[in-house]
């Protein structure tokens, strides 16, 4: 059976029609790079509250469809809504601030700035430059900051610029600015690349406990750690998805050892 | 000979914000005995370099010659070069440091009209004492220059009579193409007031205006070609300036457009201009100006030679605006003397009704509106770039800078 | 886009030594037509000819300013803001063609003289309330911040960033530059306007009127140097210097980029134009040269020569290299162009930071 | 050929000793009066028909006829020169060239057409029946008839009736008008055109007749002109190319905003010069000159480039803003170097006579000479430039460089090496672009300057990158300017121009011909 056919079959309900406790809706996707298919008719849901990992070789389209949630990227086909919101019309500032936070696979932030400014940047206030010019900070914000370095063990680097943090620390930062923006979704690249393995633990840790407030969906390879999350998996492959659930089931599903695990 | 140095300019050497401020500390000051500074204002980069190089050089070559003949009562001459690089806000700046810091006794500088504009304040303010040597469009006076170089009436209109006599081609229609600045632009308004006292229609006069430095003559050489293509027998007055007459007549050649059939009469073109192209094609094309480096007569033979040792090239041209700052460095020297002073006030009187015989070959005067009376010769082009008289003016003419065929010369301020 | 050359703010030792400095220039600047007025004989002397160049350059450092805070600050490399210090220039420049009235050369009560000339028979719409100084001064910022804000809105609005932003604005002031050096367009073509009398009641050409404008330019040094200082010591500068590092992560982070840098691009412009408008009187002139590419990106050299990223080394630099050129012009006529080519070759190659960069290496 | 002439002048003369007061003999000594006597004098040579005036009318309009200061005239023959008058060798101490104007200058045209008609050279009788038809004079008739009686040569025997139209429209004849009204009509020139409306005046009972013949052409005269439009829009087209092609190499595949592009074109220029001055001396090398110098400017500007990539560009890779601006400082340094060494005055470079002149289409489009070989150049360049990207080593290590510099280096490319040659072609280009510009423009050193912003406008509106952007870019802005400027003005056409690029850059940030996808992205 092919991987259209499989996408095609999955249970979900007729294009464009909102569905109910869906934060994040995906319907038949495609997106095309002078004549490559990067996504091939996908199809996604997170609910409310969900914690989703996303697996699958390089490839696959897992960057891309981030691309497409966050506007990077306009898909060449399908719908793609977040609550009421068609993304595909929106910007990526606009869908920023309706409260979708995304960590990139490689960790990117200000490294002119320090560690204590890129987390005032990040942190949910109004956006515009009339804003920022008069914006000071308050009592609240600036708790809220310094619980959030707390939180991501940056503490005591709060005034060193971010370019001199290691790839860990800052790995760190940008899950301390994604916590910053106080997001409903938080789409989150690889977290854990360059991390120790007690470091992963806590950000698993971490991400299971933001996962009750607030849907988070997150790409990564390292499947101790998937497991840890201990969440539904979605698996994609050549731009669509090969199978989906539990650790286990999508582990024992035999296209997906064919195409990723078995090799 | 030329001094550069001055204690200002020395002192300065700690470059950046101490240069700055460093500067207001230093304050030049002359000895008695010192020599008298003749500054150069000339563009040496930038667009204008072209034309302006050869007049610094000119004026360089005056202090040595006055130098070889004594000095200036009894003084040495010294020039002072600054370069405001073709750039017109610098142009004053220039102006106010040669005065202001160098105390330049006279002052020879600038070719297009809009720096002589720029320079025109500083020189009233600081009262000192200019000599401009390029024709231009008049419409100006200034206690404190002196212009040397033709007013429209000593070039424009005796160039269009001439196209429209017998032996220039009895021509009926004249197209007047023109670099889009004052210059062009007010020759070609008291052109078309002279047109019309000589009964020549609006539709026979086309006027077609380009930018400086215009390098793509197709369209309008086209154009005149098919202006000239509706009867009658026509001429083109060309007010196109410095650089873009070499791609023009490069067009009008290629186009095969024949001094007999369209002649071109140019008013700023000179051997200078012609040094860039082949002339073979442009025979018979015509130029007005008030001196010719043909011009044949002792005055200008030893004008060539002075110039040609001076700058040790046999080969060197002469033009029209070399010969005007040669003819005003002379005449300063002449008023100088007179006066026995190279105060300003004192010079400028004794300028007034001072005679030469120029290398133009007539005798020159300065007028009391501070313009001199010159020859206006019509050349044609020759194959080897030379430009040899075929009219000339019996006598030189007075300078009119205020034209009669303006009709708002009438309510000048006076 | 550009590796990030982010200039380390200075150890606060070194930013409290710099304001120091910064400070005392001023002061020194301010001195200057106190000096001009001590008898010439005194070893304090200044002369008039070095008020009115330090008044001009006090000009050209408010224009380096207002090139440092779009660039050094949001990255965006203008070559244009020389149009937006011209079109500036020809605001106030028709204010003051306009206060010239019956004293030109044709007498003429209310039309210039070249438009006499020209044969205009009234004032063109576009003249209209340049006789009020209040609307030419509102319109030396309007008219620029206006220009930036449509070129801006629409390069922002389409990402077009680096080189090709450079490109576009070079284009605009090469456009702008053709369109006012045609007599047609009504702004004196190639002469562009001269001659000017008076200013606000205040004849030109005096050593007072030489002084008041000098204290002006100085203002409004001081009050740029204040709204830069305001804009990139606030969470605005941050976010600048996030959109000049990363700007595709700051639209991630929700900030919307092209309002950003639209905002500190017309402000931008409007420092520029305010700038062009004190520097017109004071040298008597504006024409279409101004326009010239030449000159916009000789404006941003002077930011890259004093050290882009901070306010006082733009103003190092508009002073430095202004200076310089005054000198060689006269020294070396015929080389100083080897000598300013070289100059900015060296500074790129070797002083990435700038001359500012020299000092703060020396304070680590 | 004259040679003959001048012996058969010499039978002639032995044969028919002093005919003493003949046409040729009373008009001759005016040739050396003043302009008007000069020109009346010429006029009755031409019209005597005396074979005898032919060799001194060339001669006059040549510019070799000498007068003694006695006011003799003397034509130079071999090493000494003749007395017209008389045909006798003669002596000419002090003697000086006769001057002309454009009157006298007008009259030689039209009596050596008269004189010449019958030559036996076909070129001659050409030039012959041009000069005829454009001295309009009634009394041409009968000689035209005649030479049409004996004409064989097509080309010729059109400018003759042409001629002899011309002729018979100023005459008395009305049924002779009239057939040279409906011939002019079919001519399709400027020149009928004037004739005609000149006629309409004269001739008012006619005027029907006449402007059934302008309407006929005017249409041809608008097709032509459309015509020569698009040839200049090409050809301005081709000259943005040639200065764009560089750039589209340096900044397009290499990503360095070269400043100083416009001073390679510059150097190219001078290179052109200096190649023409050591061809001078060498006379069967000289007419080559310009061919030559192509490959001399390419190399000239591509060691300058592969200078300043080594010396200084590569130090600030990556570094796009930094490089703009210090090539902008190169630039101004190049600039005065050339000003220091060859002074600041233009320098003449000359065309070859290959390349002077009009060349007549099909159709009777007029396009001048220099400018359809620029455009043949251009072509060239461009063919050149695909050629060596798409089938050499260098092309293939340059693209491989441009898509993966490390894998690249992996595989054993020297990308330093590499990206030397690819700046130093792309300098290549600039320089001959430069020897093109030499035929057209200035050769000073601001000549770079003019055209820096209209190849950076080029290579953005067509597509950074693409070689078929560039040629469109080129020949769209070429050809839109053109069709602009007759209803515009050049300025402004050029700034409408300016501003369509920025507006459709905004929509198409990429350029026409947009590299699309991932790798574009990056």
């Amino acid at each position: 059976m092919s991987a259209t056919e499989l996408a095609a079959g999955a249970p979900h309900p007729p294009r464009g029609q909102a569905v109910p406790d869906a934060v994040l809706y995906l319907d038949g996707v495609s997106v095309v790079f002078d004549g490559f298919r990067a996504l091939n008719n996908l199809s996604l849901i997170v609910e409310a509250g969900e914690l989703r990992a996303i697996i699958g070789p390089n490839g696959a389209g897992k960057t891309t469809m981030m691309d497409v949630i966050t506007g990077k990227t306009r898909p060449t086909a399908g719908v793609v809504r977040f609550h009421d919101h068609d993304l595909t019309r929106l910007d990526e500032a606009t869908i920023a601030n309706l409260g979708i936070g995304r960590k990139f696979q490689k960790p990117t932030m200000f490294d002119a700035l320090t560690v204590f400014e890129n987390l005032e940047l990040a942190l949910k206030a109004p956006r515009g430059p009339f804003s920022c010019l008069r914006w000071v900070l308050d009592r609240t914000s600036r708790q809220k900051i310094e619980s959030t370095m707390a939180e991501v063990g940056l503490t005591a680097r709060a005034h060193d610029r971010a370019g001199v943090l290691s790839h860990g620390q800052r790995q760190w930062l940008e899950i301390g600015m994604l916590l910053m923006q106080d997001p409903e979704l938080l789409l989150v690249d690889e977290p854990v690349a360059g991390m120790t393995d007690q470091e992963t633990e806590h950000t698993a840790a971490l991400l299971v406990r933001i996962a009750g407030a607030r849907s988070v969906v997150v790409v990564e390879h390292d499947l101790e750690f998937v497991r840890a999350l201990g969440s539904k998996v979605t698996v994609l492959c050549e731009g669509s998805m090969l199978s989906e659930g539990s650790i286990d089931h999508v582990q024992n599903d035999p296209r997906v050892i064919e195409v990723y695990l078995g090799r | 000979m030329i001094s550069n140095a001055s204690r200002f300019t020395r002192r300065a050497t700690l470059g950046g914000l101490g240069a700055a401020l460093a500067l207001p500390y230093v304050k030049p000051s002359f000895a008695q005995s010192a020599p008298i500074k003749v500054g150069v204002l000339h563009s040496l980069s930038g667009t204008m370099a072209i034309s302006e190089t050869a007049l610094r050089d000119t004026v360089l070559m005056m202090v040595e010659y006055a130098n070889s003949k004594g000095g200036v009562l009894g003084r040495r001459l010294e020039a002072v070069v600054v370069d405001p690089a073709s750039n017109w806000p610098l142009f004053a700046e220039k102006a106010r440091e040669l005065l202001a810091v160098h105390k330049v006794d006279v002052t020879f500088g600038c070719w297009t009209s809009v720096s002589r504009k720029s320079v025109l304040p500083v020189f009233e303010e600081l009262n000192g004492l200019l000599f401009y040597p390029v024709q231009y469009e008049g419409e100006e006076e200034s206690k404190n220059i002196f212009y040397t170089g033709a007013a429209p009436n000593q070039q424009a209109i005796p160039a269009v009579e001439y196209l429209m006599s017998k032996d220039g081609g009895e021509a009926k229609r004249i197209a007047l193409l023109g670099t889009d600045y004052v210059y062009p632009r007010t020759t070609n308004r008291i052109l078309r007031g002279f047109l019309k006292s000589k009964g020549i229609a609006d539709a026979d006069i086309m006027e077609e205006y380009t930018p400086f430095g215009h390098s793509d003559w197709q369209g309008i050489v086209a154009r005149v070609k098919r202006f000239a293509g509706e009867g009658k027998k026509t001429a083109i007055v060309s007010t196109i300036n410095g650089d873009a007459n070499v791609p023009f007549y490069r067009e009008l050649g290629n186009q095969g457009i024949k001094a007999e059939d369209i002649p071109c009469v140019a008013f700023s073109v000179g051997e200078e201009e012609l040094a860039g192209i082949d002339t073979k094609p442009l025979v018979g094309h015509l130029a007005a100006w008030n001196y010719f480096m043909s011009t044949p007569g002792k005055p200008n033979e030893e004008f060539k030679a002075l110039w040609q040792s001076y700058i040790k090239n046999p080969k060197r041209v002469t033009n029209d605006p070399m010969e005007a700052t040669y003819t005003g460095f002379r005449m300063w020297m002449q008023a100088a003397e007179k006066a026995k002073s190279t105060a300003v006030a004192a010079v400028t009187p004794a300028l007034i009704g001072q005679k030469l015989m120029a290398p133009c070959g007539y005798e020159e005067e300065m007028l009391a509106n501070h313009h001199l009376s010159k020859p206006v010769l019509i050349g044609e082009i020759q194959a080897d770039g030379q430009i040899t008289t075929v009219w000339k003016t019996p006598d030189a003419v007075k300078a009119e800078n205020w034209s009669t065929y303006i009709p708002e010369n009438a309510n000048r301020r006076r | 886009m550009s590796a990030s050359l982010a200039a380390p703010a200075p150890a606060g030792a070194g930013r409290m030594t710099l304001r120091l400095v910064l400070i005392g220039a001023m002061l020194v600047l301010a001195m200057l037509p106190v000096l001009n007025r001590l008898p010439p004989d005194s070893a304090l002397h200044v002369s008039d000819f070095i008020v009115s160049i330090t008044g001009k350059w006090i000009t050209y450092a408010i224009l380096a300013l207002a090139i440092d805070l779009a660039w050094g600050y949001a990255g965006i490399l203008s070559l244009g803001h020389g149009a937006f210090f011209a079109l500036g220039g020809y605001a106030i420049g028709m204010h003051l063609m306009r206060l010239i009235g019956p004293r030109g050369v044709y007498g003429h009560p209310t039309l210039p003289d070249f438009m006499v000339f020209l044969g205009y028979r009234e004032l063109p719409w576009y003249w209209l309330g340049f006789e009020h100084f209040p609307f030419a001064i509102l319109m030396a910022m309007a008219v620029p911040g206006l220009l930036a804000g449509v070129v801006g809105y629409l390069a922002f609005r389409s990402r077009i960033t680096g080189v090709y932003l450079s490109i576009i604005t070079q284009a605009m002031t090469y456009a702008l530059m053709l369109a006012f050096f045609r007599n047609d367009m009504g702004f004196g073509g190639n002469n562009g306007f001269t001659d000017f009398k008076e200013l606000l009641g205040m004849p030109l050409n005096t050593p007072s009127a030489r002084s008041t404008l000098f204290y002006a330019s100085l203002l409004l040094l001081l009050g740029s140097l204040w709204v830069c200082g305001r804009v990139t010591r606030s969470k605005l500068g941050r976010v600048l210097v996030a959109i000049r590092d990363a700007e595709s992560r700051t639209r991630f982070l929700g900030y919307d980029v092209t309002q950003h840098k639209l905002f500190v691009f017309v402000l931008s412009a409007m420092i520029a134009g305010l700038a062009g408008a004190l520097y017109v009187p004071q040298v008597g002139i504006i024409n279409p040269g101004e326009f010239s590419p030449g000159n916009s990106i000789e404006a941003v050299i002077w930011v890259a020569v004093g050290g882009r990223g901070t306010l006082v080394g733009a103003l190092l630099g508009a002073f430095s290299v202004n200076a310089l050129k005054t000198w060689l012009t006269t020294v070396a006529p015929d080389l100083w162009l080897f000598a300013l080519g070289g100059l900015f070759v060296a500074v790129t190659l070797f002083l990435p930071r700038g001359l500012i960069g020299l000092f703060q290496k020396e304070r680590r | 050929m004259e040679k003959l002439i001048a012996g058969l002048l010499l039978l002639l003369v032995l044969a028919l000793p002093a005919r003493a007061q003949d046409a040729f003999t009373t008009a001759l000594p005016g040739l050396a009066g003043g302009f008007s006597e000069a020109a009346a004098a010429v006029e009755q040579l031409g019209a005597s028909a005396d074979p005898r005036a032919l060799p001194v009318l060339r001669a006059m309009a040549e510019g070799r006829l000498q007068k003694t200061p006695e006011g003799a005239l003397r034509v130079p023959q071999g090493d000494g020169f003749v007395d017209p008058a008389t045909g006798q060798p003669a002596d000419a101490a002090g003697a000086e060239t006769v001057r002309l104007n454009n009157r006298v200058r007008q009259a030689l045209r039209g009596a050596l057409g008269q004189l010449q008609i019958i030559s036996p050279d076909a070129g001659e009788r050409l030039a012959a029946a041009e000069g005829v038809f454009r001295s309009r004079s009634a009394a041409n008739v009968p000689l035209l008839e005649a030479a049409l009686a004996k004409e064989t040569v097509p080309r010729i025997r059109e400018q003759m009736e042409l001629a002899l139209a011309a002729s018979q429209l100023v005459g008395t004849e009305a049924e002779g008008k009239r057939s040279a009204i409906a011939r002019l009509g079919s001519a399709g020139t400027t020149e009928a055109r004037a004739l005609l409306i000149e006629a309409r005046i004269a001739n008012p009972d006619m005027a029907t007749a006449i402007d059934v013949s302008l309407a006929a052409i005017e249409q041809t005269l608008a097709i032509r002109r459309a015509a020569e439009t698009l040839f200049q829009g090409l050809s301005l087209g081709s000259v943005l190319l040639l200065a764009a092609l560089g750039l589209a190499v340096t900044f397009g595949v290499m990503g360095v905003i070269n400043m100083a592009h416009g001073e390679f074109v510059m150097l190219g220029a001078y290179a052109t010069f200096m190649v023409q001055e050591a061809c001078r001396g060498i006379p069967w090398l000289a007419p080559w000159s310009l061919p030559l110098a192509v490959p001399a400017a390419f190399l000239l500007a591509a060691a300058a480039g592969a200078i300043l990539e080594r010396g200084l560009i590569r130090h600030l890779y990556g570094r796009p803003l930094e490089t703009l601006l210090m090539t902008f400082g190169v630039g101004m340094i190049l600039q005065q170097a050339v000003r220091s060494i060859f002074g600041a005055q233009n320098r003449e470079v000359t065309s070859p006579a290959w390349m002077q002149g009009t060349m007549m289409l099909p159709g009777g489009i007029a396009v001048t000479q220099n400018r359809m070989w620029i455009i043949v150049f251009g072509i060239a360049v461009l063919l050149l430039v695909i050629a060596a990207i798409r089938y050499t080593r260098f092309g293939l290590e340059m693209r491989a460089v441009v898509q993966n510099r490390r894998i690249a280096a992996t595989m054993g490319i020297r990308t330093g090496r590499v990206d030397a040659l690819t700046f130093a072609f792309g300098s290549g280009i600039a320089g001959m672009a430069g020897v093109a510009l030499s035929q057209i423009d200035n050769v000073s050193p601001n000549l770079g300057t003019g055209y820096i912003i209209d190849s950076f406008m080029v290579v953005v509106f067509g597509g950074v990158g693409s070689l078929a952007g560039t040629l469109v870019g080129a020949l769209t802005l070429g050809v839109v300017n053109k069709v602009l400027e007759p209803y515009a003005g050049a300025v402004l056409a050029k700034v409408f121009v300016l501003v369509a690029i920025m507006l459709f850059i905004q929509r198409r940030p990429r350029g026409l011909f947009a590299l699309k996808g991932r790798a574009a992205e990056s």
